[in-house]
């Protein structure tokens, strides 16, 4: 039994204490705060997608529970805007020492450029460890389809980011595509120092007694155990074909069970989104897990565990 | 700033589980603390989240906390709507399960509380009826009550209400059953002088209930400061999904019912429309997955 | 209460006596037989796809259970071949006087076209009531891409189908696509009465003890509750683009509530696939649980809740 | 045509449930029949298909019949191995579950009993057990029953297996804390005259011993008929899904083992490979999703 187990990765020269983030959208940094000491149980802090302006987001309904297998969300990316989030959020998150990825989000390639800029010049700008490219969402400029659905527009949206912003870039990834390998090989190419694999699976589910839709935007955005084994696929096709592009697997993890997987599949880094609802205490959980699982298993880093499960590599421990 | 108010998901038995009406249920809780936990504590308004006991993938349910006693002991007053409730109407004395609170804001105390009027609907009573409680066991006079619901069987609270309210209680029911025949608005017009008297309202219940009533009060006292407890969807109850918003008149960005509710001044917000289906196209407009 | 209730429906002049079919290869006629007689259950019999040749199927291990939310298969397509089905397995099916649905499967288009000649030719072939063309098999010309993935596939691939068999033909939709409305268009020009949505989604699931994925084949189709929100959300879609296709919706259904859920999105008729692995009288206790529904709410036919969930309709009992 | 052999979900009580060994538990059911159905009646070598009390999707289990009594009564004894059996292993007495079978098909009975040879490794031995009692019970002679195990504690039945089997049980244990050390070859390797003098030969237990006892047996007797029990992975047991295959040697297409078998000739089988990633690239051939 060894104690001095390294859950810990660095990406793009950026160091995560540890591989376990919380995903986009999914947390409350102050209140998880009081449940547990951020510090103690995360690796860094995704925030929630900012957009340029503040958004008010959809009408309720915005989510459904799904019994069993998850949710649905349709939240219409409600947030206060990047000014508020430079201004004024950024601080607050600075308290907790842990590296802060901002997900962003914008309207059109040039929007995606501009909050990059507006990152870079901002006098707290530099509290923006990385940036997560939040590509589902609807390119105005091509009648509301999303960024993510096609190589071209992920390119482009990545490449204006990377190119602006002088720290890691990740491209989080849209799942509802035919394959995930184009839109995974634009945004290696576009310049993501990593992939973020899966954002929501698009699903919609009826209230019969009702006789409508749960939702009042009819379909949203899918999360929980009931997509784990699409984010696992998503992440071996793009292990598999981009061995040297580190993956920030996301999707239905709920224990260090469900991590491990992920690792072996091919994450370097994971984010817990939809279980941390019902239990806030879950990022704690999961770590301890993990370290017990290295320290069985007599593994001095976590991290050695990416991409073991394909067979061709030594597992080095 | 990290706010550093300890908030736990504290571990409880169930010490008692009774039914006291048509489908409604009585639960009292007792937190079991490991050495260090703060004693649950909570204010009038203020709710919990339960985990429900399932392997099963849900969410936690939003209960308003119907009342405290010593060693942080609560009780919850619920209504067996759903699966979730139906699940924890199962609950057995000794078994046990896990509640994350205290959540949400609280009402604000009425600065003249023997004018106030707490106005409930069905189990919407429990915040207020833990409002009339805690003032009077602080020494302050009661506010009148008025509580609307479908019929005898779903007072369930009769006998507490009774004593913290006394005659300040009043009650309507639908089928006539008990109190006044018809709904808490019909009562509330018996009592116009109350309301025009009136600075403070607190009103908790069914959406439609307590749009009438606010507006029925303000029509009576344009100067009578309202709030209303919402009841929205809850997927986290800490302020970590943005699901359980509703808009507001005074600004762009909704508010998270969970964090900055679930109390608010009714002036403040803007009531969720009925129509699933709103003119305009919404509902078939291309969804935005993340969100 | 009424007990005159109509639970059948009919697609293309040809009527099926209940809207509830098995899904295509989670089915065993003569063994379910025995559980409970097919004639009181259901409504037709669809059969696992049949290739043009005997195909031997997957290695080993071809089936993963996933808790709670569902199952990956890669079962690879196994069958005797359309030979051994017209000779021998039609003759079986004709005991349980349901209508036989042939769900076929082919290397290229012409196969398809050359299937669906041989059924009209063979002595057998008149047993064959529909066609249903699986879509998710890889086109040997285009390097192995799903004739699903691409509208101008599915379009061909049904067309050539429709032009030669003189009975409805199905055009089973993949989920694994972008959008699916390209796909049902396509399907609907090239001739198909019916769309039958969805097929598997594709899945994958790592043994972490054994650090390796669960399936021979790494990916595979992942069917269960877990998918249905998914299918709800490809039928809702579907329908409100093409309210006059009929829509036999499939994916996750487990009770009568899933399938009122289906109905009210906007099926005509149903197929159960995995849930029926646990319980092989899912389908009768389905039945009775909607024949229940009807009279309860005084609805002379079931069909009538087809897409009611979309508010435009009225709801003609 | 429709075969029209009854076959049941048995809604069944459990009537006994104990721990017979390391993680190795024996479990009798008691089918509660509806007027009408008929009594479970299964032969050796058929198996069950055990539905788990659990809200959660899940498969059933597929589980040999180790015997039956009275009314249909019968016994399964099982291993605890993973999630399935360790929800199975907290049954108690008069607990509930549905049991679908009998299922499969059933191993052909000996020409020459005296002669033939029972192999079993590990939970193997169920099936084993249930055609050497009944050939006793029909008054035939028992076979000789070679038993390989890891130890003492893996044994469970030991008092049953020596009432049947009698001077006819021969056990070998990995670590030699009964009978034979050694693995179930090295037992067989001492009987090579009674392997030698024997017709036919049934084997069950893990695939690995299994090929190599067929193997031994076939070196020392070319001409004995051996039939195997395998153990796939059962996502349905009634034929629906076509997961629980085996390739075979003398045809095409490989037989689902839930339906064909799970009983069959070693030499029509072709033993499962242990390489997940054989060569040739398979393992990353794009999947084909329906499949
Ligand atoms: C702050 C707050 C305090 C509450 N206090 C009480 C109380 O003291 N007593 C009481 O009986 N009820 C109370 N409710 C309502 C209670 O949460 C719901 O009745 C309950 O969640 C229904 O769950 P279910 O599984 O039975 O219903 P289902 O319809 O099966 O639930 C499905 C989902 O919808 C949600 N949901 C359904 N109805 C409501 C609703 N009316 N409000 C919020 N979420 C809903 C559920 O939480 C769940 O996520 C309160 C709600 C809120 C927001
Ligand atoms: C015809 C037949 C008869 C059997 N008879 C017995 C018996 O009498 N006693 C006994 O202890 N076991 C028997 N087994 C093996 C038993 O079915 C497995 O041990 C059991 O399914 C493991 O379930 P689990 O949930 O504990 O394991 P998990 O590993 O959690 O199961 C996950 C999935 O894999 C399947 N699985 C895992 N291991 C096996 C295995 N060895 N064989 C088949 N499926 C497996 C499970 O059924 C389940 O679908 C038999 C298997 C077959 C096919
Ligand atoms: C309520 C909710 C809100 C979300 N908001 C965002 C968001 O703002 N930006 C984003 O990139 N992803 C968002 N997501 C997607 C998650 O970050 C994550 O990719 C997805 O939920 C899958 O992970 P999970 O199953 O662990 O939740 C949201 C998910 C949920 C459930
Ligand atoms: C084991 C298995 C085998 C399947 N084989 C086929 C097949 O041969 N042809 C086909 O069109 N679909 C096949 N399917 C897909 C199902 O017909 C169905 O579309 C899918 O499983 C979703 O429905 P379900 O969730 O009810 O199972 C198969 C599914 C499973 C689980
Ligand atoms: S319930 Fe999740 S933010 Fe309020
Ligand atoms: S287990 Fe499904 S075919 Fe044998």
């Amino acid at each position: 039994m060894r104690d001095d187990v390294d859950l810990g990765v660095e990406i793009g020269g950026l160091r995560f204490p540890s591989l376990i983030l919380n995903a986009s959208g999914c947390f409350n940094p102050s209140l998880f705060h009081r449940v547990t000491p951020l510090e103690t149980c995360l690796g860094g802090i995704v925030t929630k997608t900012v957009t340029r302006q503040p958004t008010p987001g959809n009408p309720q309904q915005r989510t459904v529970e799904l019994p069993g297998v998850g949710m649905l969300n349709s939240i219409g990316l409600q947030n206060p805007g990047l000014d508020d989030f430079l201004d004024r959020e950024i601080l607050e998150l600075a308290q907790y020492h842990l590296p802060v990825v901002l997900s962003i989000s914008a309207r059109s390639v040039d929007e995606f450029g501009e909050m990059a800029r507006f990152v870079m010049e901002h006098p707290h700008g530099d509290g923006v460890k990385a940036i997560e490219v939040n590509l589902s969402c609807p390119n105005i400029a091509k009648g509301g389809v999303d960024f993510g659905n096609a190589p071209q527009t992920v390119r482009d949206c990545t490449r204006i980011v990377a190119q602006t912003f002088d720290r890691p870039v990740f491209a989080k990834l849209t799942p509802n595509v035919t394959s995930i390998l184009p839109v995974a090989e634009a945004a290696i190419e576009g310049g993501a120092h990593a992939l973020t694999a899966i954002n929501t699976v698009l699903g919609s589910a009826i209230d019969i007694r009702a006789k409508r839709p749960h939702l009042r935007r009819v379909s949203g955005g899918y999360s929980g155990p009931g997509i784990k084994p699409i984010a696992i696929h998503a992440i071996w096709q793009i292990h598999r074909h981009f061995p040297d592009t580190p993956i920030i697997g996301v999707g239905g993890i709920a224990d260090a069970a469900d991590v491990l997987e992920f690792l072996m599949a091919g994450a370097s880094l994971v984010q817990v989104g939809t279980s941390c609802f019902r239990d806030p205490a879950v990022f704690r959980k999961i770590r301890e897990d993990l370290r017990q699982y290295c320290q069985t298993e007599e593994l001095a880093r976590l991290g050695a565990l990416t991409g073991c499960a394909h067979g061709e590599k030594m597992l080095t421990s | 700033m990290p706010c550093d108010t300890p908030l736990l998901d504290y571990h409880c038995h169930v010490l008692d589980h009774r039914t006291v009406g048509n489908r409604l249920k009585l639960l009292t809780l007792r937190p079991v603390y490991a050495p260090g936990d703060p004693e649950f504590h909570c204010e009038a308004g203020q709710f919990v989240m339960i985990d429900l006991p399932t392997p099963v993938f849900h969410f936690r349910r939003p209960m308003s906390v119907l009342t405290t006693y010593e060693s942080g002991v609560f009780e919850i007053f619920y209504k067996i709507h759903g699966r979730g409730t139906a699940m924890m109407a199962e609950l057995q004395p000794g078994d046990e399960l896990n509640v994350l609170g205290p959540l949400g804001n609280t009402f604000s105390l009425p600065a003249d509380p023997d004018s106030a009027l707490l106005v409930g609907g069905g189990i919407g009573i429990a915040p207020l009826y833990f409002l009339g409680k805690a003032l009077k066991e602080s020494g302050q006079p009661v506010p009148s009550c008025y509580y609307g619901v479908r019929s005898q069987r779903e007072i369930g609270l009769l006998e507490p209400l009774t004593q913290v309210f006394g005659d300040c209680l009043h009650i309507a029911t639908d089928d006539g059953s008990c109190g006044t025949p018809g709904n808490v608005c019909h009562l509330l017009n018996l009592h116009e002088s109350a309301i025009r008297q009136a600075k403070e309202a607190y009103i908790c219940g069914p959406t439609v209930m307590m749009k009438a009533a606010s507006t029925l009060l303000k029509t009576l006292n344009p100067a009578i400061r309202t709030e209303v407890s919402l009841e929205e969807h809850m997927p986290c109850g800490t302020g970590a999904c943005t699901g359980c918003v509703v808009f507001r008149t005074d600004r762009l960005l909704p508010s998270k019912t969970c964090v900055e509710g679930p109390v608010f001044p009714v002036e403040s917000i803007v009531w969720p429309t009925d129509d699933p289906f709103p003119r305009g196209g919404n509902a078939e407009a291309a969804a935005c997955a993340t969100t």
